[in-house]
């Protein structure tokens, strides 16, 4: 395939970014915005073509003879070499994940410049915003195209970065502010593990590319065998590090404190970043190396467990966020982990590594329908003027539009047929109870729980009761509305996709088998949770506060998300610096700077000493001199005798 | 063995710079102490003469009497008022003097003891060396005359002078 | 009696250590020079005495000797100069005032 | 003598000394300054491309453009000079900092003139400690650089520039005596030569005295180049000094101390090296982790920034350390790239503190919001700093670290690692200093009649950031520029890959 177009879907962001970065200011809003827009709807058909071509044109470069799908690298140039084997290429890899993720952020990234037009209307730094928007773009881009894992690093750190810059826009808000370093360093905390886990593998395999990685790990990885590193098998421990990496960015616990607080960034930002494209990049990441993880199932194990109990974690704290957009955080902390999981879980012998594929879908799918609930939520706070849903209530008959779309994405995020969400959400069951049936019940529990939480906030939105509204909320502009009304589309029908097709783990196809005792325990369990968020919160009642009563302990811990931000603060404040860096700086100013001045003070206090000898004093000099005449004397005749 | 005079002479001569030295050392008036320094000049001058030396002590007085001990005396009625006592010792800068001057005896004298067979040698005969003899060394350029020092001495008695002009010219 | 080398000796030695008791307590600058001739003269008289003494024979101590007289005069004669000089600035002529070269 | 163009380097500084002692006005002033710096960067860049394309024709020998004038024939001291590619990286480096720093003192005050002249004088010790290859030569620049260090830190400086000032100079000179110590041994014990291409070629220190004198010269230039425990003169010195001065000395004069670690210590003693880096490389490592978290908790901004440069230097070091050409160009890349983002770093801070009058970062906020330009600057500059990718700090740092984990030892991979663990804390200070300068509320109301960057502030740091930019974009060609530096049969010795 020629390498203008992928070339150009990578350079049309950039440029973007640097146009309204260097220029912006000089532009009116509407300029910035449209051209940004512009630039982006061009990404979009650019991608979709290249998809479009990676998936149906057949071309023996995409497809092999027996239908397999390849790793096809449209360009790869070098750009460090750090030693011959070593080098950093950055490329273009179209293969199914990747073309599909042309499909996502593209998509994504559109509807947010469009809605943005509306959201961010008049906002101070309309242009930044939308240079950031580009950055990010394009870096998301770059991630998922790269063609070896230092690429991947590349790109990971820049998204790291436009996501710093975009959840700090606001950034008169103390709380932006904090809320934007706080992500910043604890996903650089998490690329600390990825980094050492790229120098591990690196060094043991002398390779960044994925191609080779991937595609014969066995005599890839050959060299590791019986490596070990401060007694673990060195293969096991960069597995583990680079999924840090992916904790990290995913928000997979203990690392996911971040992307609550992120949600301080402008809506649009956190459908785009936060919950449909940056957040899956761990996913991806995982994927992407899948196969090195086949060749070490005890990383895969570690996935499935921290994939599990974030997934939890998350769904009963989203049940206690009075905050919606830290409810659809929580949920797309939770919905991510559910990708873990199957990832955790495919291996090929449980149905051709479905759970691959299940992680893939969910990931699709996830992104349209979560970015749906994300631009809705938006489009309620710009109604009302506040995140939180006590502020809300009875929206329905103001807002009908986001009130229909936003139920769209409800019942795709709870599994309800013929919802994308069902479709994604019953493969990844198959897949974990293929696995274990602890493992599956786990997860039906926190699907469950995921139906109770999202109609507890639709219906607290939405129904309920009527707060006094100053103004009468309405539903957004035109801008603002039709990207819910394609996202809507989308989440309504893309589980129709026959995903297998096109999305496997070693690219051939895999015909999708509905299973159907799992998806009807799934769907009945999600209408359970629904029907539950009904009995408490159709109408004003005091059923909820009387529940909350029943176990205030639980619910105040699952309203402060357990704690976690207070021992977060607790290490890095009390342990780290005041534990760690005060005393460093004390020591540095006190011993190692004291050592220093007491060597001066010492010379000055000696040369004063001896300037005493100095005095002007003949008679001083005169005795000193007899001194020492008298001891050479005494010598000499010592020496002599 | 020498006379009887001589030995009387000696002994006077020596207690007489022993004394006066000391005297010269430890009395407070400092014009006392220019004219003990005077006695002790001549007392030394008397030893060369009974070392044979005639014309080192003609010098001797002649300098050092005559010369050095007037420019004290001038300087200090210069500098201090008729009757002047300096005033009493502190105690520590006399021990500390008189420590240092003991140790310097000691040492001294442990050297001299030490050395006794040179130190007991005995007066040999010696011709008084002549005024000629003396002349001829001085102004002579051989073999045991002096006439570089003395032309150096003569150049240093000259900066002398000018120095000693200029420092005490009256600005 | 032999009056032997070290009977001229001892009392040069005397002398000398006057000189340094002298020279270290008092504070007048005109007895510490006064001292200082004594230490002088002690000096001198060693020269002659071991001239007369070892090597009869010879003048190199007398001369010495004349010479280090002709020295000391002319050092005498400098040194009473700066210290009339120094009486003139300070108007005393205590050599512990006198530990700077510039007041 | 003058047919040589590295002898240029020395001469144009002179010529500007000459014609700065008797310009008259402020504009003449800065017209010498401005046209000498940029006559100099030109001179680097074609050299740059001369060497490249003598390279490409097939020269390889270790240095080029070498020559030598006899100056002490009885000691053998010959001004001889030489480049190669890390020297002409130092030179590029050296004249863009010296033309940037023209312009961030553009109105400096008092003694316009004199200030320039010290500052002239240090560039031209600086540009002949990277033209020569005679160590006794090379000294002589060493100190021509330092000295003025002195009085442009008193005369110009704020604070407590008395002390810092003296604390900088003593440590510095105290530095200097090692390393004299070290070269005499290395003259005395290396062949009566001074030649380092000579003495390396040959090999020619005996082994046992490397020992000795190694770590002598390691420390020497390691007091400058701010190795731990050594460092303590960066925080009250940059504190102290005038922009152009803090930018010159870090980005600068520090790396004189990296360089001549590399172009002394290991390049002529490698045998030494490699039994006793393992000594440095704790202090190294201790440097890099140490300055960062010191930096976490100051709340001065140089301060910040000079603990940063104690990690940031120690880094270099590190790598030097590791002794393989991966390392070592990486090493090269941080010196370029810590020199450009600590001068770009400085010249912000001194135009921040010419505005404000304070450097605490308690006393502002919100700077965003009064000076975007400045403030836009400052987190580029912070974002190099903690090595975001297409700046210069990250091609620079994964050079290091992939070069450092070439070690399979324990002892060098937790090293690494944890040298690795400074890029997390990097972001810690980097970000909060960003967060509590430029963002959140104003803090001041005074502050928000300040105004935003002059045509020459400007001029400097987007110069700065250009550069920064395009190490970060293109750290390819480093490779190009460094290749003949290890030429095999300097390391062959210790057989270094």
């Amino acid at each position: 395939m020629d390498f203008t177009i992928p070339l150009l879907i990578l350079a049309i962001p950039l440029g973007m970014f640097l146009l309204l970065g260097l220029a912006g200011m000089k532009m009116s809003h509407k300029t910035a915005g449209v051209l940004g827009t512009l630039g982006m709807g061009t990404v979009l058909v650019l991608s979709y073509f290249t998809a479009f071509q990676y998936y149906f044109s057949g071309n023996p470069e995409f497809i092999s003879e027996a239908g397999q799908r390849l790793q096809s690298i449209i360009f790869n140039v070098d750009w460090l070499a750090f030693t011959p084997n070593l080098v950093i290429r950055l490329g273009f890899l179209l293969d199914p994940i990747s073309a599909m993720m042309l499909i996502v952020i593209p998509t994504i990234s559109f509807m947010v410049h469009l809605y943005s037009l509306g959201y961010m209307k008049g906002e101070k730094g309309f242009q930044r915003y939308y240079a950031f928007l580009s950055l990010f773009s394009f870096s998301m881009l770059g991630l998922v195209v790269a063609t070896n894992i230092f690429q991947m690093y590349i790109f990971w750190e820049l998204v790291g970065a436009s996501s710093y810059l975009l959840i700090g826009f606001f950034y008169t808000l103390p709380s932006a502010v904090s809320a934007s370093k706080k992500a910043f360093i604890v996903t650089r905390f998490a690329d600390l593990g990825f980094l050492v886990g790229i120098l591990i593998l690196s060094f043991y395999t002398q390779t960044f590319d994925f191609i080779t990685l991937t595609s014969d790990p066995g005599s890839v990885l050959a060299s590791t065998a019986g490596a070990t590193f401060m007694g673990c098998s060195v293969l096991t421990l960069a597995m583990v590090l680079i999924f840090m990496g992916g904790m990290g960015k995913s928000a997979m616990m203990p690392l996911h404190i971040w992307l609550p607080d992120a949600m301080e960034g402008p809506t649009p930002v956190s459908a785009l970043i936060h919950a449909a494209t940056m957040v899956v990049a761990g996913v991806y990441l995982v994927a992407r190396m899948f196969p090195v993880y086949l060749q070490v199932p005890s990383s895969l194990e570690f996935v499935l467990v921290i994939g599990a109990i974030t997934a939890l974690y998350a769904a009963v704290v989203a049940c206690c966020q009075i905050d919606i957009k830290r409810v659809l955080a929580f949920s797309t902390i939770s919905q991510i982990a559910f990708m873990m999981v199957s990832l955790g879980v495919a291996r090929p012998e449980i149905h051709e590594c479905l759970g691959y594929m299940a992680s893939m879908f969910h990931l699709f799918t996830h992104a349209m329908f979560k970015a749906l609930l994300f631009l809705g939520a938006g489009a309620l706070i710009h109604a009302v003027h506040s995140n939180n849903y006590t502020a809300m209530g009875g929206l329905r008959k103001y807002m009908p539009i986001t009130h229909i779309t936003f139920l769209i994405g409800c019942l795709a995020i709870a599994g309800i047929p013929p919802f994308a969400g069902f479709f994604s959400k019953d493969e990844i069951l198959v897949a974990v109870y293929g696995y274990s049936t602890f493992w599956g019940i786990w997860m039906s529990c926190v699907a469950g729980l995921t139906a109770f939480y999202m109609f507890r906030i639709y219906y607290l939105i939405f129904w309920w009761n009527e707060p006094d509204y100053h103004h009468r909320p309405h539903d957004g502009e035109m801008v603002m509305s039709l990207p819910l009304i394609i996202l809507a589309a989308v989440s309504t029908v893309a589980g129709f996709i026959h995903f297998g097709e096109f999305v496997t783990w070693q690219g051939h196809e895999y015909q999708i088998h509905m299973d159907y005792v799992v998806a009807g325990i799934s769907v009945a369990i999600a209408l359970v949770g629904i029907f539950f968020a009904r009995f408490l919160y159709l109408k004003e009642n005091d059923r909820p506060r009387r529940m909350a009563d029943s176990c205030r302990w639980l619910w105040t811990a699952a309203n402060r998300r357990f704690y976690w931000d207070e021992i977060y603060m607790f290490i890095t404040h009390k342990i780290i610096f005041n534990g760690i860096c005060r005393p460093i700086a004390w020591f540095d100013r006190a011993v190692i700077d004291g050592s220093m001045n007491g060597l001066a003070i010492v010379t000055n206090k000696a040369s004063v000493a001896i300037k005493n000898l100095q005095s002007g004093r003949v008679q001083q000099y005169v005795l000193l001199y007899l001194i020492g005449a008298l001891l050479l004397a005494v010598i000499t005749a010592w020496c002599v005798l | 063995m020498e006379s009887a005079g001589s030995i009387i002479m000696y002994w006077i001569i020596a207690l007489s710079i022993v004394i006066f030295s000391v005297l010269t050392v430890t009395t407070r008036r400092i014009l006392r102490s220019a004219t003990f320094l005077l006695f002790t000049l001549f007392a030394a001058a008397a030893l060369y003469f009974k070392l044979d030396y005639e014309f080192l002590g003609a010098v001797q007085i002649a300098v050092y009497a005559g010369g050095i001990v007037v420019l004290f005396v001038f300087s200090i009625l210069l500098t201090s008022h008729p009757g002047h006592k300096s005033e009493r010792l502190v105690s520590h800068r006399k021990w500390i003097g008189v420590l240092a001057a003991l140790a310097a005896l000691v040492v001294t004298g442990g050297a001299l003891i030490s050395r006794c067979g040179l130190a007991c040698a005995s007066l040999p005969e010696m011709s008084n060396p002549t005024m000629k003899t003396i002349g001829a060394a001085m102004m002579g350029t051989g073999s045991e005359q002096y006439l570089l020092p003395f032309e150096a001495i003569s150049v240093l008695l000259l900066a002398c002078i000018i120095g000693g002009v200029v420092v005490a010219r009256k600005r | 009696m032999d009056i032997t080398l070290i009977y001229y000796l001892v009392p040069s030695l005397i002398m000398f250590c006057c000189g340094i008791y002298g020279f270290l307590t008092r504070k007048n600058m005109i007895a510490m020079l006064i001292s200082l001739e004594l230490m002088l003269n002690a000096i001198d008289i060693n020269f002659v005495v071991f001239n007369r003494f070892l090597y009869p024979g010879s003048m190199e101590g007398m001369f010495f000797t004349l010479f280090a007289i002709a020295i000391a005069a002319a050092e005498t004669a400098i040194a009473i100069a700066i210290i009339i000089n120094i009486f003139r600035a300070d108007k005393n002529i205590n050599v512990e005032d006198a530990s700077q070269m510039k007041n | 003598m003058f047919s040589n163009i590295l002898i240029y380097f020395v001469v144009i500084p002179l010529l500007m000394l000459g014609l700065l002692a008797v310009s008259q006005n402020m504009k003449q002033i800065r017209a010498v300054a401005v046209t000498g710096s940029l006559a100099l960067l030109g001179l680097s860049v074609y050299l740059l491309t001369d060497y490249l394309s003598l390279r490409a024709a097939g020269a390889d020998a270790p240095m080029l453009y070498t020559d030598s004038w006899s100056w002490f024939a009885p000691l053998n001291i010959n001004m001889a000079v030489g480049v190669d590619g890390i020297s002409i990286a130092m030179l590029i480096l050296s004249s863009v900092i010296l033309l940037t720093g023209s312009f961030a003192s553009w109105k400096i005050n008092p003694h316009p003139k004199e200030f320039f002249l010290w500052l002239v004088l240090l560039s031209t010790g600086v540009f002949g400690f990277f033209i020569s290859i005679d160590l006794f030569t090379m000294f002589m620049f060493y100190e021509v650089a330092l000295i003025p260090m002195y009085l442009l830190i008193g005369v110009w400086g704020s604070g407590k520039k008395n002390y810092s000032a003296m604390k900088l100079t003593l440590m510095l000179m105290g530095g200097s005596a090692f390393l004299m110590l070290g070269l005499i041994g290395i003259y005395y014990n290396g062949g009566h030569t001074w030649n380092i291409v000579e003495i390396a070629q040959g090999n020619l220190i005996d082994p046992s005295w490397q020992n000795f004198l190694f770590p002598m010269t390691f420390v020497g230039f390691g007091v400058l180049g701010a190795m731990f425990p050594f460092h303590t003169w960066s925080p009250d010195g940059h504190a102290s000094a005038p922009t152009a001065v803090s930018m010159l000395h870090a980005g600068v004069l520090m790396k004189l101390g990296g360089y001549g670690c590399f172009r002394v210590a290991i390049y002529l003693m490698p045998q030494a090296a490699e039994e006793l880096a393992w000594i440095f490389l704790i202090l190294t490592g201790i440097s890099v982790v140490y300055g960062a978290f010191s930096a976490c908790v100051q709340t001065d901004l140089k301060y910040i920034n000079a603990y940063s440069s104690v990690s940031h230097c120690g880094l270099v070091l590190f790598a030097i350390l590791m002794l393989n050409t991966t390392a070592m160009t990486g090493a090269i890349m941080q010196m370029l790239s810590h020199g450009l983002m600590t001068a770009l770093f400085f010249a912000l801070i001194g135009m921040i503190y010419g505005r404000t009058h304070t450097r605490d970062i308690r006393e502002m906020g919100g700077l965003m919001k009064i000076m975007p330009c400045l403030a836009v600057c400052y987190v580029i500059a912070g974002m190099a700093s903690l090595g975001l990718p297409g700046l210069s700090g990250f091609v620079a740092e994964m050079t290091i670290f992939i070069g450092s984990f070439e070690h399979t030892d324990t002892f060098h991979r937790v090293f690494t690692i944890l040298a690795c663990c400074s890029i997390v804390i990097t972001a810690v200070y980097i970000l909060r200093v960003v967060g509590k300068l430029l963002f959140g509320p104003v803090y001041d109301e005074h502050h928000l009649s300040l105004t935003d960057a002059t045509w020459w502030e400007r001029t400097s740091t987007f110069a700065l950031i250009v550069c920064v930019a395009a190490i970060g974009c293109f750290p390819n060609f480093f490779e190009e520029l460094i290749k003949f530096t290890f030429s095999p049969q300097i390391f062959a010795v210790i057989g270094m890959n």
